[in-house]
Order: C-alpha cells, then structure tokens, then sequence
C-alpha cells in the first residue's frame, strides 16, 4: 500500500496548506515547472522588518508537491537566511537519499514525512519543485546567507 | 480471435509481481512489452551473423545484410509499402525530424545556389499545419522548421469530444506540408487522415501521417492513408527499443537532401564534394540497428500470426468495456470520445478532487501500470484544461480483468482521498 | 593480461563455421561481436524492467530509468566524463552529424533574430577544418554544413607513412570548427588530437575528436583529449547494434540548439512555442535505446574486468606480428604506418596484382573473415592511389593463430592467381 | 575453396580481356562507380554501319568486374539492339537468381560462367556494373530496342 509515500502530515498539508498567501513586498519571484506532468508553482520571496525571509507561493498539482509546498512555506517563513540555509539542505538532501537517511525532525519537523517520498524517483521532483523555487526567488531576491554563495544565477 | 492467456505466455515479465503485487501493465501505448520470439530473434543474430552490414563481403557480413534487407522487406509487406520506401530509423522521432530537415536543409541549400526540389523550400508566407492533439514528435520539429525558415505554424483545433475540426481555410494555397497523428496517443481518437491528405494534395501541398499509435494496433496499409510519409517506432509493437520506421514515398525520398550523412549514404566521396545513394540507403548513415531490424521484423510476424485484424477487434472490445466501467464511477471525466467507433485503445480520464499523479500512485500500488501526465501532448492538455490525465492503454496481451483491477485502483483513489463515499472492495 | 582461450568462451559466434571452416574473425574495426554477458544484460533489461524512461510514475517506468540513467553513469564512468555529458545517440554518425546541426541550426535561427551562441554561427569566411584520414561521417557532415552556410572546408594532409601533416595555417583565424579522428579506421595512425585541440582553442575554435576506433582498443580520458566533444559507437566495442555516444563538455551542450525534437526533451510545450531541458535530455528526443544502453552499460563493465591498457597491450603485441608477418610476404605493402608507435591495431593492405575484392574473397574461402573496400575513407584511399585496400582488424578475442590464417590466406590468394612463385602449405 | 566464384572462363577474361577499346565514335557514355569497394567502369556504345552496337569500355575493378566487362563486350559488340536484348535480360536474371538458376549457355555463352557469382551477394554488384553502364550509355545513345522502352534517363 501507500502508506510511506502519503503519511497523515502530507494529507494534511494537502487538504489544509499553510502560507498560501503571506502579505508581503515580493523581491524575487520564480516560476518553475515540473515538465514530465506539468505542476506548476511560483514562489515569492520578501524580507521582514527583522531581515527574515518572507514566503508566499501558487501552486497547482499533484498532493505531493501541493503539501511540500505547504511544509516548506511552514519551515522558512520568518527565518533569517542564516537560519534557513541548512533546512533547506536537510530537506534537498533527504529528497536525494533513495529511503536511506534518517531525517532529523530537529530540522525539518513536518518535513520528515517527505522520507518515504524519496524511494519513488518520480515523485521526488513533485516533493522538491517548490524548495527549488524557494532557492531561485532567493537568489533574485538577494536573500540568500552572506558571504553570498552565488554561482547559479 | 486469440487467446489472450496463451498470448500471455510469451511474455516472461508479465509473470513479475510489482510493489508486492501481480503486474497489471496498461501502459502499451507509451511502449509494448516484447514476447520471448522477439528477444531470441535477436540474440540469434548476434549469436549467429553479427557483422556490418552493406560493407563486408565475407560469410557473416553477407549474412548480417541478408539479415538486415530481408527486415526491410517483411517491414515494407506488413504495411503494404514497397521494400525501397521503408527507412530505418531510431524512433518515430527521427522519421519526423528527418522529413523536417528535409525541409530546411533543402532551404539552406537553395539559398545557396544548389539545386533542390522546390517542394522542399519553404520560407516567409509558407505554412505548415498539424493539429492540437499531436505529440511533442509531430509539433516541436514543425516549430522548429518555422523559427529556422520564416514560415508559420497553423493547426486544426479539437472538439470537447476530442474530435478534430477540420476547419476550411486552415489547409490553403500557402500550405507546403501538413502532418497530423491517426491515433491520438492521448484521447484515442482516430481521425479521417485520408481526407486530410486529400486537402494538403489538392493545394499542392505535401502529407505526413504519424501512424505510432495505429500501425501496432489495427491493420494499416500505407497507400490507403493517402500521404506521402508516414512514421512509427518498433517498440510500441513488440519490438526493440531504438528502432523506428520512416516510410515515404520512393520518388520525395528521392527527391529530398540527406538528413543525417557519413558511411553507407553515399555514391562518391572526395574531399570537397560527395554525391548520394537513393534512398532508402540515403537515410542511413553509419551502421545501423541490424540486431533490432531483425527483432523488429519477428515482431511483424507475429502480430500477422494473430491477424492484425483480430488485433483490433480485441483491444475495441477492452475500450468498450473500458469507457463502460469508468462511466459508472462517480467524478471520472474521460478526456477523449467516449463513444468507441473511431477511436483506439487509448483512453485518459481525470478523477475529480485528485490530481492524476496521486490516482497514477494509487493504480500502482495495486500494480496496474499506467501513465500520467502529460503524454507529449501539453497543448492538448490546455486544450481540455487540465493539468493532466491518467491513461489506461491496452494490447494483446491484456484482458478485462486487468481493467477492473485498475478500476479498483481508481476506486481506491477516492476512498483514500475522501472524495467519494464508496469504498472499494 | 588477460587469457583469450577463456575470453573467446564469452562469444558463442567465435564457434561458428563458415564456407564449411572455422570462423576467424578479423573485422572488429567494423563491428565487434558480443559477449554473452551483454546479451544476458539486454534481456534481463526486457524481461524484468522493460518501459518507457522518463515518462511513467509506476514501478516499471521507474526500474527502466533507473537503468537507464545507470547505464550513462556508467558510459560516463568509463571515459572520466561527467553523467550529464553522455548524450545517447544511435551511432557516431548520429553524434558527429548533431554537432554539426548545432552549427546549421544556430546560424538559421541567428538569421531570423533568434537569440544563439555566436560560436555556434558560420557563414561565409568561416572555415572548418578536418582531416584527409577522415571516415565519412566526419567528412561528410561538415561538407554538407559547408554546402548549407557558405563556410569553407579544410584539411590536413596525409604524409606517405600515413601521418597527418600539420601544416600551419590550415587551422586561422577563420576557423569556427575543428574534427579529427583519434585513430584512423583505414591506416591505424593514432594522431596527436591534443595538439590539435590546442592549436583549435588558441584561434577561439571548438574541436571534436572521433574517438570510434580508440575508445573500444585503449584507455581514453574524454578531458586528457583536450577536446570540446568526442563521439563513439557501442557496436564496435562489445555492446549491442543501435547505441552510440556524444560526449559534449556541458556548458556547450547546453549553449547548442537542439537537434531531434519531440517528447521527453522539452521544458514547456505550447502550439506555437516550447521551451527545452538542459543536456543530456535536450539532444535525446523520443523514446530512446533503453535496452542498448544497458548492454553497452555491461560491455563497459566487461572491458573494464579485462582492463582497457591490457586489452591495449593485447592489441599492441598482435599488431607488431601482423606487420612483421605481412612484411614477408613478397608484393604486400601496408597503407599507413609500419612501425608500431602511435598506431593501433588496423592494418591495411594491398598486394600486388591482385584487386582487394579478390584478396578478400581468397581470405574468406578459408574462413577469415576481413574487410575490403574504402573503409569508409574514400579520399584516404583516393590520397594512396588506390581503389581498396584489405583490411585487418583485432580485438580481444584474437590470437596469432589468427593472423597466421590471415596471411595463409593472402598466399593463397597469390598462388590461386599466379602472382607470387611461392605456395602457400 | 573458390572454384564456384572463380571459374577458369572468368580468369581467362580477366587476364585476357577482350574488346577494351573498340574503335568507334561514342553515342552514349557511361560512368558507373560501385559506392562499396570503389570499383570504376566507363562504357561507351557506339552504332556500326549495318545498325549493331559498338561497346567499348575501360573498367578498374577486381577479377570479377574486368572479367565480366570483357564477356559483356564479346557477348554484345556487333548485334543489334533488338538481339542484344535478350542477352542483357538472361546475365541480369542469373545474377539476381542466388545461384538458383540452371544458365542458358546459348543465349549466354562464356556469361554461364557467373552463375556463381550470384551466391555471393557482396560479388553481384561486381559482375552487374558494366552492364548497368552498357543499359545506361545505350538509354543516352539511343541504342535501345524499339519501341523504345524508356522510362530511366
Ligand atoms: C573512425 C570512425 N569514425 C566513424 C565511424 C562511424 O561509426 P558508425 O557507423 O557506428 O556511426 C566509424 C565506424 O564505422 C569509424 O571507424
Ligand atoms: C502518437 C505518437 N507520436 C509520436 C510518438 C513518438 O514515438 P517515439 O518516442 O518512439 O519516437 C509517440 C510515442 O511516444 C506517439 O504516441
């Protein structure tokens, strides 16, 4: 059955999704698709008064990416780019580990429900196509950690 | 008819479980899988006569020619085609692309100064037309012709049933080619591709049919669609992968430049010019897939053994039953004629509430292979307003109890994602 | 080293009879033959995991991508490349003549305002510049590019002892485009492609290499060429028919239009415009050669078991004895290199009197199977003043028993028409 | 061994070719080159006084080819087209016949001698292209049966 791909987090971030639209100045937005079924999302990324990372996103498809969506926006919204950086590492990283690392809900705390996630390849792209989006409209934004690690622009 | 569980037995990775359960595979119509026939086809020849062909004249190289043209002409006999028009080629994909190159590289050249067909020069005030259900395969070559040379894209629009309108005045005096798909891969429909080549021949025009989804599923005989090229790929009928065929009229194969150049192409060689074969050795340049041909031609065989005409017959009874079952489910929308004459086996549907990867995941879990997506036909998506479908696709070896399996799947789907009150059994 | 009694049990074809003798099998620079090992590969590749790559969600789908994109890393691997520097193609000639569509569709779509990376534009002053040892698909590729953009074709001489002539000048500042062979097919002179890469680079153009017959015979380090890309294909060192490779560095190949166009290369698809992947998805349009890239996948590892500088030495030690031997026998002379230095195992030959058909045809007779003919460098044969030559070619699975069969052969032949007083025993 | 390809009749042509260079006045030439091994024959037809073909041609080639540009030449030099014909039609046949066709050696003469040849698939190309260049040059001299039987220039 389903169960290590559809745990009861990500239906609940699918049916309730968090941060959907945050009030904000955006400074970076992008829009990324996932070609092989067509999702589609666009993030936008702002800053707080306090420097932290403002985050608001559109997206449509599958359960999936609508619930990381909803989890990613959870996790940055009010990080400083500092605190944020090796969330958004934890979480590309665990999306790459095959069902084979133990994720630390420390970091990621709804985010470990994406685990089972990472042992069907064709849904890891649903899981991370908005935390690739969040990376972009960072960089567009300028709201990535100093010293700036740029390179990808 | 035939009979599907004996049909079956040659197939050793039916027999696979996935995910813990049988294997329900409904995805023929992205590839086919291949009976045992096929596979020792071809490792008899790679035990037996492996050689370069067209370029040896020891024992094996005569063999593995032997081997190869002796492919071509059970090709050309399974659809009615003389052994010369029959090309090989890597995938569908490379068939249409080449006749697109033909196109520009003809351009290219005339610009030059070299004497080309003029049928092959299109620019500025040109148009070529296809359709809004076509794959990527048969639209983004067409794109790329018109950005390389001036000329415009136009194409007939679809209908909420999924039917081709075949509006006047898309196809007129500026058109030079027209290519449109007989299947569509994603609705099923099959459309009147003889009237539509009638148009382009009345404006002068010439015409392609991509036959990917018909040529493996129903019988089809070249000169009867009335077009100048048609293209289909050998691994969606049973055959190997990276194999593909271009049939084209002898006298435009003759007419048109080389597409891809090297060995075998050619008649003279010298440092500053060379001069070609005629086809259809002109479109195959360095060794080709021999071991394939060959396994590709048993594969030929033995759908002629079942009758292609059976072929037909059995998957339209799985489509009735398919379009019946879905049509009493609850929130399904089947994408594509619901009515099953003119139409193939291809059937895509969406489930309201769930979006189609998720009812894709659900079908898999219980084993039954479909595919969603987009199937290579984004536009037609937008045309139906959806992000995707899921796609149930059929084939000799299916039967219907795997469609109440996926059935189930998609019954499962909904109770899983509360958006129906039925559970499934 | 390793033991070419145990090696040949991997070949079951090396057992066959042919014109009622034992096979010998000396064309491997045609086409190679295969191990069971890879065979074995293939099929279990179809009859477990067989789907279509990069466009299913179910479990199979996603077995065949896994194998797939493995098979790239392990292509990749092989080479010292990185995996998004693979590109599939069906042959080399598929890659070679990419490459150069990336110049004729760059410079169309720069003529129609299109946004293209000026390297990849030539015109009419621009030059290209090739070799006189070329195979034709690395000649003609770039005459036909030539022929469509007005650009001039160049090239290096060959001296009498089968060495290009580097000549300055022939590489200016004209240049947009260098291609030479690593090997050559017909004369065996491996060149210093390094060099010439660099004398490339320095004038601001972009160089490819061929590496056909150098890959499958020695070690190759894609980076230590110095090139920007360097193309192969599998047949030819034990993998399947159908499968070839382009190794492209990354940034270029993503700086380069697309070639084949259609399904599984796209990033957005709308009626009249679509956007496309990075490398390597952008150049591999269509369903590709799932099955052959898994047993070319395997004849790497294969190669990889035996050690490619062995199967070097191997082929070094077998082609100082064919020269030694083919220098005793009166009336034969070697076209290309005699000394055994900066050559591989390709040894060409003509002898005196007798047509290379004729010297083929006797070989054959007792079983030895060689190539005669241009070998697919007609100009090379034309710069020796000679139609043909008979060619010699090994690889692993070859012993001197076989050449001493080869120039038993060759005697015959003289005897049978009365060109030499010796008889062969 | 090679005696089924290599008969004594096509060894003596070979190293005793007849009818090389007829003197005459071309009509019709023709240039056929075999792509494969490189092989070259020029054919040039001329007519004679009483209406019979003239064939003179130059061939480099291996025995195959030479023999068969000699046995060519003796067969047709001298007949008239209507008579030629014939002949042209029955060495096309057996060399198209995989060594299944029992020759005429009345029609064929020394011809009967490619019978062979015909098993090998990679020779036929050899034994055929001078009179593929005869068919050819006798199109461009207009030195074809009547009623012209056109169709191929
Ligand atoms: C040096 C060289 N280049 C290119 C080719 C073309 O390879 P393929 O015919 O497999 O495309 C060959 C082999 O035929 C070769 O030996
Ligand atoms: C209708 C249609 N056209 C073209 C193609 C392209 O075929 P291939 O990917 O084998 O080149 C397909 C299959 O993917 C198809 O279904």
């Amino acid at each position: 059955m389903s169960e290590d791909l559809y745990q009861e987090i990500i239906l609940d971030h699918y049916k309730n999704p968090r941060g959907k639209s945050v009030f904000m100045t955006s400074l970076g937005e992008s829009h990324q698709v996932n070609p092989t079924c067509g999702d589609e999302v666009t993030v936008h990324v702002g800053s707080g008064p306090d420097g932290t990372i403002q985050v608001s996103y559109e997206c449509q498809g599958c359960s999936i990416s609508q619930a990381s969506a909803s989890v990613m926006s959870e996790l940055i919204n009010g990080k400083t780019p500092e605190e944020a950086a090796p969330i958004q590492a934890a979480f590309i990283e665990l999306m790459q580990s095959k069902g084979k690392l133990e994720p630390d809900e420390e970091v990621l705390e709804d985010g470990i429900a994406f685990a089972g996630v990472s042992k069907y390849p064709a849904r890891i792209k649903c899981a991370l196509i908005s935390w690739m989006a969040l990376a972009d409209a960072q960089i567009r934004a300028q709201l990535t950690p100093a010293p700036n690690n740029s390179g990808t622009d | 008819m035939f009979d599907v569980k004996k049909v079956r037995e040659d197939f050793p990775i039916l027999g696979r479980s996935v995910r813990g359960v049988p294997l329900v595979y409904l995805d023929s119509g992205a590839t086919s899988q291949k009976p045992f026939q096929v596979l020792d086809a071809e490792r008899h020849y790679y035990e037996n006569s492996n050689a370069a062909v067209h370029r040896g004249a020891h024992a094996l190289a005569e063999e593995a020619t032997d081997a190869y043209e002796s492919a071509r002409e059970t090709l050309a006999n399974f659809v009615g085609a003389e052994t010369s028009e029959i090309v090989f080629t890597k995938n569908a994909t490379e068939g249409i692309n080449l006749v697109a190159y033909a196109f520009s590289n003809a351009t290219d050249k005339a610009r030059h100064g070299l004497e080309v067909d003029p049928r092959f020069v299109v620019g500025p005030g040109d148009s070529i037309v296809v359709s809004e259900m076509e794959h990527h395969a048969n639209l983004i070559p067409w794109q790329e012709l018109c950005a390389k040379t001036g000329a415009t894209l136009r194409w007939f629009g679809v209908s909420d049933e999924g039917r081709l309108i075949l509006e006047p005045g898309v196809i007129d005096s500026s058109t030079k080619f027209v290519s449109v798909v007989h299947q569509s891969n994603l609705l099923g429909t099959i459309n009147p591709v003889k009237e539509i080549m009638d148009m382009a021949h009345a404006v002068g025009a010439l015409g392609m049919v991509d036959v990917c989804q018909s040529v493996p599923h129903m019988p089809v005989d070249v000169r009867e669609l009335g077009a100048d090229f048609a293209t289909w790929s050998g691994h969606k009928m049973l055959g190997p992968t990276g194999i593909g065929i271009l049939w084209g009229r002898n006298d435009l194969l003759n007419a048109m430049p080389p597409f891809l150049t090297g060995g075998s192409m050619i008649e003279m060689v010298n440092m500053d010019h060379s001069t070609y074969a005629p086809a259809p050795q002109r479109f195959e340049a360095g060794v080709p897939m021999v071991a394939q041909a060959v396994g590709l031609a048993r594969a030929c065989d033995y759908l002629t053994d079942l009758g292609m005409h059976n072929v037909f017959e059995h998957e339209r009874e799985l489509t009735a039953y398919t379009l019946a079952e879905l049509a009493k489910v609850d929130g399904v929308r089947v994408i594509g004629p619901t009515d099953n004459s003119e139409r193939g086996s291809a059937v895509s549907f969406v489930v309201e509430g769930i979006h189609p990867h998720d009812v894709g995941h659900m079908m898999d879990a219980q084993g039954v292979a479909v595919r969603v997506g987009h199937h290579c036909c984004w536009p037609t998506c937008k045309r139906f307003d959806v992000p995707a479908t899921t796609r149930i696709t059929t084939y000799i070896y299916n039967d219907k109890a795997d469609i109440d399996q996926a059935i189930a799947g998609i019954k499962d789907a909904q109770a899983f994602f509360g958006t129906s009150s039925k559970v499934s059994a």
